[in-house]
């Protein structure tokens, strides 16, 4: 962590820029893009033969749609991309920790084996 | 490491000056302190609904009573998670909004947020009617109550949320919410778009991942 | 951010008729003296004190149990306590040291210490400080409230379920525990969100985060300990809470729960607590033993980063406390080896202190004996770590008496040793006076005494077989001497704490005589030291511009190149004089924190109770809220400027856009 | 005032000489481990053996290093302590801190825990390693009492025709290695003998592995040692290894049941009153071990001791009391009777004549008539065993009928 | 701070009136009762939880009115009536205009006689729910109605006395209509939901959806449109949420298939289920 204390930046990096509806595009876009993850995840469901997905892919393909979304919510609707890196890194510490925690915990239940947890 | 001999008592009037000479960033990382506050308590939050997907997983296989794949009805989850999904849009839109200074345009957007967000919760009220009647109760298995709980545990969140986002248009009808105080509604908005990537969590392990 | 306010505002001065407010209760309150103040105070350093005299309170709560403890079980077939009651005391007991009185007397210090470490003149959200105080207060009479009530909990501090079912325990007691800690966590929770975002944002000029003093950072590192590990423990007594309410499966095993659900979710939350209790005594230690050895602390970036470290690590070895639950041995390895290697950066703080010591010029006064005290006891309690974190051994030793010996030389003998340094060495900062030395003195060797007779017997007791939590035992097992011998010493211990509070008296009413205390009268180095003791509530007047570690050390000192000291200032040259503090804007006192958190545990007996008291309890809480967003951002009386927006705003739409440029930085929107 | 600061400097001298004392005496009492049933640090077998040779190096390290730092903060605090006539105004030299050396105090504790590691996980390796041959017997907590199935046919199946079910005590062959399984029937208990290896927890829903060997015949006690309820203090187990012969002499008469009426008269009545109290609860192979099947006993753990051959024990009730006493000299025995010293059923426990001279009938009437007040337990709740209100006549004619059950 | 300028002449008026009716009911549910002297003197203080109040109606009146004469009071106290400093400090201004009549309509008492109407009904047809219902709006209502005519009253200013109003006001009313908002779309769709086939549901929940995204999207698009725009959106689309989850529940749910019929044996361990009672029984007791 390289905090400085006198950078000088103004209290919110989207300050400014009155009458500027470009960012607004972008959220669209952006909205637009995550709904058709979401429409593909839905096939998953609904074509669940289609060769991509067929399978054992069917889990990390998923999880790879699901990571694609998480992110570009967090990084564009909530400005973690414009923000200041600082916010970036709190929230990590608290997301990655989870993830860890909680897979070395199930990891002990054996839960990753089939029908051998209970 | 030794430092050569400093003479320092012209610190004291450092002191003196800096108390009126203005520091131009309020604070010493440049994010304002609820901003910050916000983002410490959405990192906490992941290892609180994280405790929660745990156990779901930990659960997912009854023992008794009917399975995931009986009960889910996807099709029906899909749309309340496209929903939700809207939602977010409106919601950056909204903080876009009052950004600029259009206070109408945000209590549109942020009206619109809270609606699509009550479709939601409608929607989870149908799905847990519907499950209730198919006979899966809250204590009829380990899958039921950890589906519920967490589940209705982000439901909450989402009620929360909405009842922020309906008092922030009726705090800004009362012209509580001016531009120097925009920094609410994004916050409100970081608390919404988080309840979403929760969302996209659960309907990813939760409701598609087949058991 | 108030507080970095650029609009001048004046300190309530004290020539208005005080006390009169006209809009009455909705107004904010003004006090900034008497009793009424301390209710609706948002002054880090009133709460701060606060937390160590509630903390002090339940302490003597926690020692009573344990002295009921240790008479019970004085001789074999004890007869002062009867099994259940015993649960229930033990049980209160371990829940009373550990989330009553070490994590709020770290709360306290914390609060008192870090604006001030910082040069900062409150914390960041100053209300919430307050809330968080009152929820924790409210949460432990809560929890203690049990006792007339049906009793205590009593599934021992852990509360394994399914032990902790309604089946198994079918009083309220574990409700109430549930319930109780469910709120000292939101405290806990909003105290550490506070508290993190105030050394992130509020430091003052040039005191950059590696300037920081050690006890900020060790503060900062728990906090992050709390904020991640609170959340952990809440998720799973939610699951306890749907459980014995309403019914849930989580822990039914009947309906395929898994018990080890519950012990893997506490100890997720429950090892990162443990090093959260003990880092902020590490933090006063490491400030308490360079300002008596008179040299800088050895190695600060070892000691700060072996503090992260051990931050991280703690995260990764919980499972040693279920070595023997049937994890399987893959499992058991992994976790013993993690756990391990925590003993690592423990090591290096425990050396990195030797070696402050070492060549210094050592003045042993009492802080100085309880850190001493603290470098030594902690070493035992953490080499009988290591010996648990060897999974084999800990079959053996897991839940004997060598297990609560371990914890307690850990955290009486680390974590109570170095607080009671703490206090005897801030104490002058606090409140203007100092405790008397000699009673200083003898408090602390009285204390060694009856804490080494109290609890390393326990050790031999553990290995010979003495299992933990039993009520009684039997004779022929060879308990019974160094059981007499425990008891004796948690009686020395008593004797200790009592003089504690007795020289806290007695010195307060000597001080009258004496002349009082300087800023700095321990001749210390950081900045806290500067500000006239006891602090004036505004902190610094002006706020110190820093340019190294212990800075204040070298507006006293400065160094040759070969590293000998030199004066260059005396100290009431460069300490600060008190001022009458015109033009410093400080928050305004509250009413709403302790109106919200008085909801909480009303919701809380609602939810043992009858859900219509937790509706009475919600609304309590939701107007709080209301009442606290919308609460005058400021107190009127305070403001020079014009609030007119106010009053015209009441048609709503944009009309409040008019709002002048210079308001906008009077935003104070949740703190 | 004025003399405090004496007073002090004596209370400094007393303490610090009594820790001193305090701690030589714990060490010296550390290696005295005769008359100490439960002690850790006197194993029987191979487990508790190996772990024991852990134990010993890893204590020693933390021992010295304990010592070390000791040694170094009383030099430290001796030699650089401020003298009365010292300068003020001298310092000592500001050093800020020497990184090679640590770095060097990071590696070392690192180099000697690693060396710790690596021992550690060659004992677990070991402690989990399988044996062939070995005995199966699946241990099964309840409060606040131990249940036992022997897997003797090896079929994976603890209830089959040829297996055995018994209560409170454990009887193994000595040299043979057994195979325990834990698990639980209501709450976490933990299963402990530290003579033969560390312990287990016995989770509900769970089975968890551990293995027992005891060198030579003796009895090895043990104690519950995850906190399970009210009587968590009061649960105790027992392990009665004995030669091979004997322990196939006990197996024979555990597999046969008591179907047969008593010929004592008294006996045969108090047959009748466990018929209508007991039984409802407590299985007798041969009485009503068919029947409870159907019907499980009203208690939560589903299960009470089973009292088949009741009288092959020494204890009974978790091990808390002696079932038998050695006679006491004036005929008197005391109603808590001393059980560091276990009881022993003596040719009962192969099926022989019960030496009822040496029955502990004052404990076990007391038993009879309220037992909750014995041992504190939860029978409203289903936990434990209820005062049933028996009539001394009824007491008498139970306590013959139990006296039939070898 | 609790000068005695504080204490009003309205306030001790209320307060003491509180307290007397206090007094009064206690003394009226002691006498009049019957029970053993313990239950009588509980009974009273605990709201006849343990132990009876006597003759309720009185006991009932009098409490009723304590209550209110303290809520007055607190009011009083809360808002420092009748003290013009109090007012003049929310104005900003060194004193205060003269009283006048209140302006601008007053819907409340069209509201509370709607729910009076509609408790009627509720105990006409007997449906509790209805009743209660009836009877929490009729509280809100005289709550509401008591505050809002003490403020119009309170200064000759409309805007202080709608700030004095707003300021203990909002507290209750942003809450209490952000949750109402939620449980109106809520309810009142998924009545609807569940009224229609499974098919069906998807379709309406995802036009509902796209209407309310739809509109919000028209009606940014146009934000120089009136105000009176959005707000009759607003309440057009509330009114049909309302009626289309009338309907709905009308409709009633539609047929549910029950699933949860085979039932896997519980490998758990054995034992009693927490439900069922435990007997034991005793013999002849000695
Ligand atoms: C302040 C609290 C605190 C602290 C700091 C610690 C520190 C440590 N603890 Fe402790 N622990 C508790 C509080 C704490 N513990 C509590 C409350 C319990 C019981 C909970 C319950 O069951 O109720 C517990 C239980 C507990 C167990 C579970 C025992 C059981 O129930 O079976 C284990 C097992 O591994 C363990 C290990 C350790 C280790 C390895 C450390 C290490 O961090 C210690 C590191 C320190 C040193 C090693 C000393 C200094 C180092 C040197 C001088 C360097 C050289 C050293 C070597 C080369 C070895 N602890
Ligand atoms: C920080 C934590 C902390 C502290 C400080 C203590 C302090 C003490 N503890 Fe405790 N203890 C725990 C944390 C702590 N404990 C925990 C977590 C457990 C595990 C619980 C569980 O198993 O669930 C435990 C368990 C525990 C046990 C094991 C119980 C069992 O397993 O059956 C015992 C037994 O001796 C014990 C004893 C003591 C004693 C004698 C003290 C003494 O140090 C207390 C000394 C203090 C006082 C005695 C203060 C009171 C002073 C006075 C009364 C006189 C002054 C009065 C006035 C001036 C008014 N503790
Ligand atoms: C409601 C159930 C219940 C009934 C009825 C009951 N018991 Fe028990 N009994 C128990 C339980 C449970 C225990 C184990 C108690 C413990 O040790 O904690 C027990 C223990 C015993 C023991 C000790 C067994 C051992 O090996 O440790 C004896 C002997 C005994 N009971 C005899 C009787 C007799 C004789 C009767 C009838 C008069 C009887 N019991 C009726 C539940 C019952
Ligand atoms: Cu069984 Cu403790
Ligand atoms: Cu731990």
């Amino acid at each position: 962590m390289t905090i400085t204390s006198h950078d000088n930046v103004p209290t919110t990096v989207l300050d400014g820029a009155v009458k500027d509806y470009s960012r607004d595009k972008v959220y669209v876009l952006t909205a637009i893009f995550l709904a058709v993850l979401t429409i593909i995840e839905v096939f998953t469901y609904a074509a669940p033969d289609f060769p991509v997905w067929a399978d054992e892919l069917l889990i990390p393909v998923l999880m790879i749609l699901m990571a694609v979304k998480f992110f570009t919510i967090i990084y564009v609707f909530m400005h973690l991309k414009f923000d200041k890196p600082i916010l970036t890194r709190i929230f990590y510490m608290g997301l990655v920790l989870a993830v860890l925690v909680y897979i070395a915990m199930l990891s002990t239940f054996r839960i990753w084996f089939d029908g051998q947890h209970g | 490491m030794a430092e050569t001999l400093t003479s320092r008592p012209t610190l004291a009037e450092a002191d003196a000056h800096q108390a009126h000479a203005h520091i131009d960033a309020d604070t010493n990382t440049g994010i304002s302190n609820t901003k910050l506050g916000m983002w410490l308590f959405l990192a906490s939050e992941c290892l609180l609904f994280g405790g929660l997907i745990t156990t779901y997983l930990l659960y997912k296989r009854p023992l008794e009573g009917p399975t995931p794949d009986e009960i889910f009805d996807i099709p029906f989850t899909s749309t309340s998670s496209f929903v939700l999904l809207m939602s977010s849009l409106t919601m950056v839109l909204a903080v876009s909004a009052i950004e600029r200074g259009e206070h109408q345009r945000m209590r549109v957007w942020i009206g619109a947020t809270a609606a699509l967000g009550a479709t939601f919760i409608a929607g989870q009220i149908y799905e847990f009617t519907v499950f209730v009647r198919e006979g899966l109760g809250f204590t009829t298995s380990r899958f039921s109550s950890a589906f519920y709980t967490l589940t209705g545990f982000h439901g909450i969140h989402v009620t929360i949320g909405i009842i922020m986002l309906v008092s922030l248009v009726l705090l800004s009808l009362r012209g509580k919410i001016p531009e120097h105080k925009a920094e609410t509604v994004e916050i409100v908005g970081l608390y919404w778009h988080f309840v979403d990537v929760v969302w996209v969590v659960i309907f990813a392990v939760v409701y598609l991942i087949p058991s | 951010m108030a507080l970095t306010e650029d609009r001048p505002l004046a300190l309530p001065s004290g020539d208005t008729d005080d006390g009169y407010t006209p809009t009455g209760v909705f107004t904010r309150p003004t006090a900034e003296t008497g009793v009424r103040s301390w209710f609706t105070t948002v002054d880090h350093k009133k709460i701060g004190i606060m937390y160590g005299a509630a903390a002090i309170f339940f302490l003597i709560i926690g020692g009573v149990e344990a002295l009921l403890i240790r008479m019970q079980l004085w001789a074999p077939r004890g007869s002062l306590l009867s099994a259940n009651l015993y649960n229930q005391v033990y049980t209160m007991h371990g829940t009373t040291m550990v989330f009553l009185v070490v994590m709020p007397i770290g709360a306290a210090f914390a609060n008192y210490l870090i604006p001030l470490q910082i040069g900062a003149r409150d914390v960041a959200f100053p209300r919430i400080n307050a809330f968080s105080f009152w929820a924790f207060l409210f949460g432990g009479l809560f929890l203690n409230t049990s006792w007339i009530m049906g009793g205590g909990a009593d599934g021992g501090w852990f509360m394994y379920a399914p032990n902790s079912g309604v089946i198994f325990s079918p009083t309220h007691g574990i409700d109430f525990w549930n319930l109780g800690l469910i709120i000292t966590g939101i405290a806990s929770l909003t105290g550490a969100v506070n508290l993190i975002v105030t050394v992130l944002n509020m430091r003052a000029p040039g005191m950059t985060l590696m300037r920081m003093p050690i006890f900020t950072w060790m503060a900062l590192v728990s906090q992050f300990l709390l904020l991640f590990a609170i959340p952990v423990l809440t998720s799973a007594q939610i699951l306890l809470m749907l459980d014995r309410g309403f019914d849930a499966n989580f822990f039914n095993v009947q309906k395929g729960a898994n018990p080890l659900l519950w012990e893997h979710l506490f100890w997720i939350f429950g090892h990162p607590e443990v090093y959260l209790m003990i880092l902020p005594a590490f933090g006063l230690v490491s400030e308490i033993l360079p300002t008596f050895a008179r040299k800088p602390i050895f190695g600060y970036p070892f000691i700060v980063f072996s503090g992260i470290a051990i931050g991280f690590m703690g995260w990764g070895v919980w499972a040693h406390h279920m070595f023997v639950s049937g994890i399987g041995p893959i499992s058991v390895t992994a976790f013993s080896l993690t756990t391990m290697f925590i003993a690592v950066p423990t090591g290096v703080k425990i050396l990195n202190w030797t070696a402050t010591m070492w060549g210094g010029k050592l003045r042993f006064s009492s802080p100085m004996l309880f850190s001493i005290g603290l470098v030594t006891m902690f070493t035992i309690g953490g080499l009988s770590g290591v010996m648990h974190s060897v999974a084999p051994m800990d079959s053996q030793q897991t839940d004997t008496y060598f297990i609560v010996a371990h914890f307690h030389y850990v955290l009486f003998g680390g974590a109570f040793f170095g607080f009671m340094g703490a206090f005897y060495f801030y104490w002058p900062k606090a409140f203007g006076y100092m405790l008397n030395e000699s009673l200083g003195k003898a408090n602390f060797w009285l204390m060694l005494l009856g804490f080494n007779l109290t609890f390393a017997p326990m050790h031999v007791l553990g290995l010979q077989g003495m299992s933990r939590r039993i009520y009684t035992y039997d004779a022929g097992y060879g308990f019974e001497f160094w059981n007499k011998v425990a008891t004796i010493g948690a009686f020395t211990l008593a004797s200790s704490v009592a003089l504690f509070v007795f020289n806290i008296f007695y010195s307060k009413s000597k001080a009258k005589n004496l002349p009082p205390v300087g800023p700095d009268p321990w001749d210390s180095r950081t900045i806290e030291w500067m500000v006239p003791s006891p602090t004036p509530v505004y902190n610094f007047d002006p706020i110190p511009t820093v340019t190294r570690v212990d800075d204040f050390w070298y507006r006293k000192y400065g160094e040759t190149k070969d590293g000998k000291l030199v004066r260059i200032a005396s100290t009431a040259e460069v300490a600060q004089q008190r001022t009458d503090g015109k033009g410093i804007h400080l928050p305004s006192p509250s009413y709403w924190p302790i109106v919200l958190a008085f909801g909480l545990p009303i919701v809380g007996y609602g939810l043992i109770f009858s859900l219509w008291l937790a509706l009475i309890g919600g609304i309590i809480v939701v107007g709080g809220i209301y009442g606290w967003v919308m609460e005058p951002p400021d107190d009127p009386d305070a403001a020079h400027d014009d609030h007119g927006s106010d009053a015209h705003a009441s048609d709503g739409g944009d009309a409040a856009v008019t709002d002048s440029k210079d308001a906008v930085k009077e935003v104070e929107t949740v703190g | 005032m004025q003399r405090l600061p004496k007073i002090v400097r004596i209370l400094a001298v007393i303490s610090f000489t009594a820790v001193v004392v305090l701690f030589a005496a714990l060490i010296v009492n550390s290696f005295q481990n005769s008359g100490k049933p439960l002690t850790s640090l006197a194993p029987q077998g191979p487990s508790a053996e190996s772990i024991q040779q852990l134990l010993v190096p890893v204590t020693s390290i933390a021992a010295i290093v304990f010592v070390l730092v000791l040694g170094a903060i009383v030099f430290i605090t001796w030699k650089f302590r401020e003298r009365t006539d010292s300068d003020p105004e001298e310092f000592p030299s500001q050093v800020h801190g020497k990184t090679t050396l640590e770095i060097g105090w990071t590696i070392l504790p690192a180099l000697i825990l690693a060396g710790i590691a690596v021992g550690t996980v060659m004992t677990i390796i070991n402690l989990n390693r399988e044996e062939p041959n070995s005995l199966n017997v699946q241990v099964a907590g309840q409060q606040w009492w131990w249940e036992y199935k022997y897997d003797l046919n090896n079929d994976g199946n603890f209830d089959g025709p040829e297996d055995v079910t018994t209560a409170t005590e454990m009887v193994i062959p000595a040299g043979k290695p057994v195979q325990v399984t834990t698990t639980s029937h209501d709450v976490i208990h933990s299963f402990w003998i530290p003579g033969l290896n560390g312990k287990k927890d016995a989770v509900p829903g769970l089975r968890s592995p551990l293995k027992l060997q005891a060198d030579e015949p003796g009895v090895f006690r043990g104690q519950c040692t995850e906190f399970c309820g009210l009587s968590h203090a009061n649960m105790r187990m027992l392990v009665r290894a004995v030669s091979s012969s004997e322990y196939d002499a006990w197996v024979k008469n555990q597999l046969k049941d008591h179907g047969a009426d008593p010929t004592d008269p008294v006996a045969a009545e108090g047959k009748k009153v466990w018929l209508s109290l007991c039984a409802q609860c407590h299985v007798i192979d041969g009485i009503n071990d068919l029947k409870m099947k159907e019907t499980p006993p009203p208690l939560v753990a589903g299960v009470a001791p089973n009292l088949t051959h009741l009288m092959t024990r020494g204890t009974f009730a978790g091990s808390i009391f002696n079932l038998y006493e050695p006679v006491a000299s004036d005929g008197e025995a005391l109603p808590m009777s001393d059980v560091a010293a276990a009881g022993d059923p003596g040719a009962a426990l192969t099926g022989g004549k019960v030496d009822t001279a040496s029955v502990n009938r004052v404990t076990l009437e007391a038993w009879l008539r309220n037992a909750p007040a014995l041992k504190p337990m939860y029978p409203q709740g289903g936990r434990g065993m209820p005062n049933l209100n028996l009539t001394e006549e009824q007491i008498d004619q139970l306590v013959a009928f139990l006296e039939t059950l070898n | 701070m609790l000068s005695s300028r504080m204490f009003t002449t309205a306030f001790r008026f209320f307060a003491g009136l509180a307290v007397f009716s206090l007094i009064a009911a206690f003394a009226v549910g002691l006498t009049s009762e019957t029970q053993s002297l313990m239950n009588r003197v509980l009974g009273p203080l605990t709201l006849g939880w343990k132990g009876g109040v006597g003759n309720h109606f009185a006991y009932t009146i009098f409490l009723g009115l304590a209550v209110a004469a303290a809520a007055l009071a607190g009011l009083l106290i809360a808002f420092r009536d009748a003290d013009p400093d109090a007012e003049a400090q929310i104005v900003h201004m060194e004193s205060v205009p003269l009283t006048r009549a209140p302006s601008g309509v007053n819907y409340l008492p069209a509201l509370g006689a709607l729910a009076f109407v509609l408790m009627l009904i509720g105990l006409a047809t007997e449906s509790g729910g209805l009743t209660m219902a009836a009877i929490a709006v009729m509280v809100v209502v005289a709550f509401t109605w008591t505050v809002r005519t003490w403020a119009e009253r309170a200064t000759g200013d409309d805007h202080t006395n709608a700030e004095l109003y707003h300021r203990f006001i909002d507290p209750f009313r942003v809450p209490v209509i952000s949750i109402l908002v939620i449980g109106l779309v809520a309810i009142g769709l998924s009545r609807v939901l569940l009224s229609v086939s499974k098919i069906g549901s998807v379709w309406v929940f995802g036009l509902v959806a796209l209407a309310f995204f739809l509109i919000a999207v028209l009606l940014a698009l146009k934000p120089s449109s009136a105000r009176w725009v959005t707000t009759a959106v607003v309440v057009i689309g509330a009114i049909a949420i309302v009626a289309a989850g009338i309907a709905g529940a009308v409709i009633g749910e539609r047929e549910i298939e029950h699933h949860g019929s085979e039932t896997h044996s519980s490998e758990g361990a054995v034992g009693l289920h927490p439900g069922d009672p435990v007997e034991i029984q005793g013999g002849t007791s000695a």
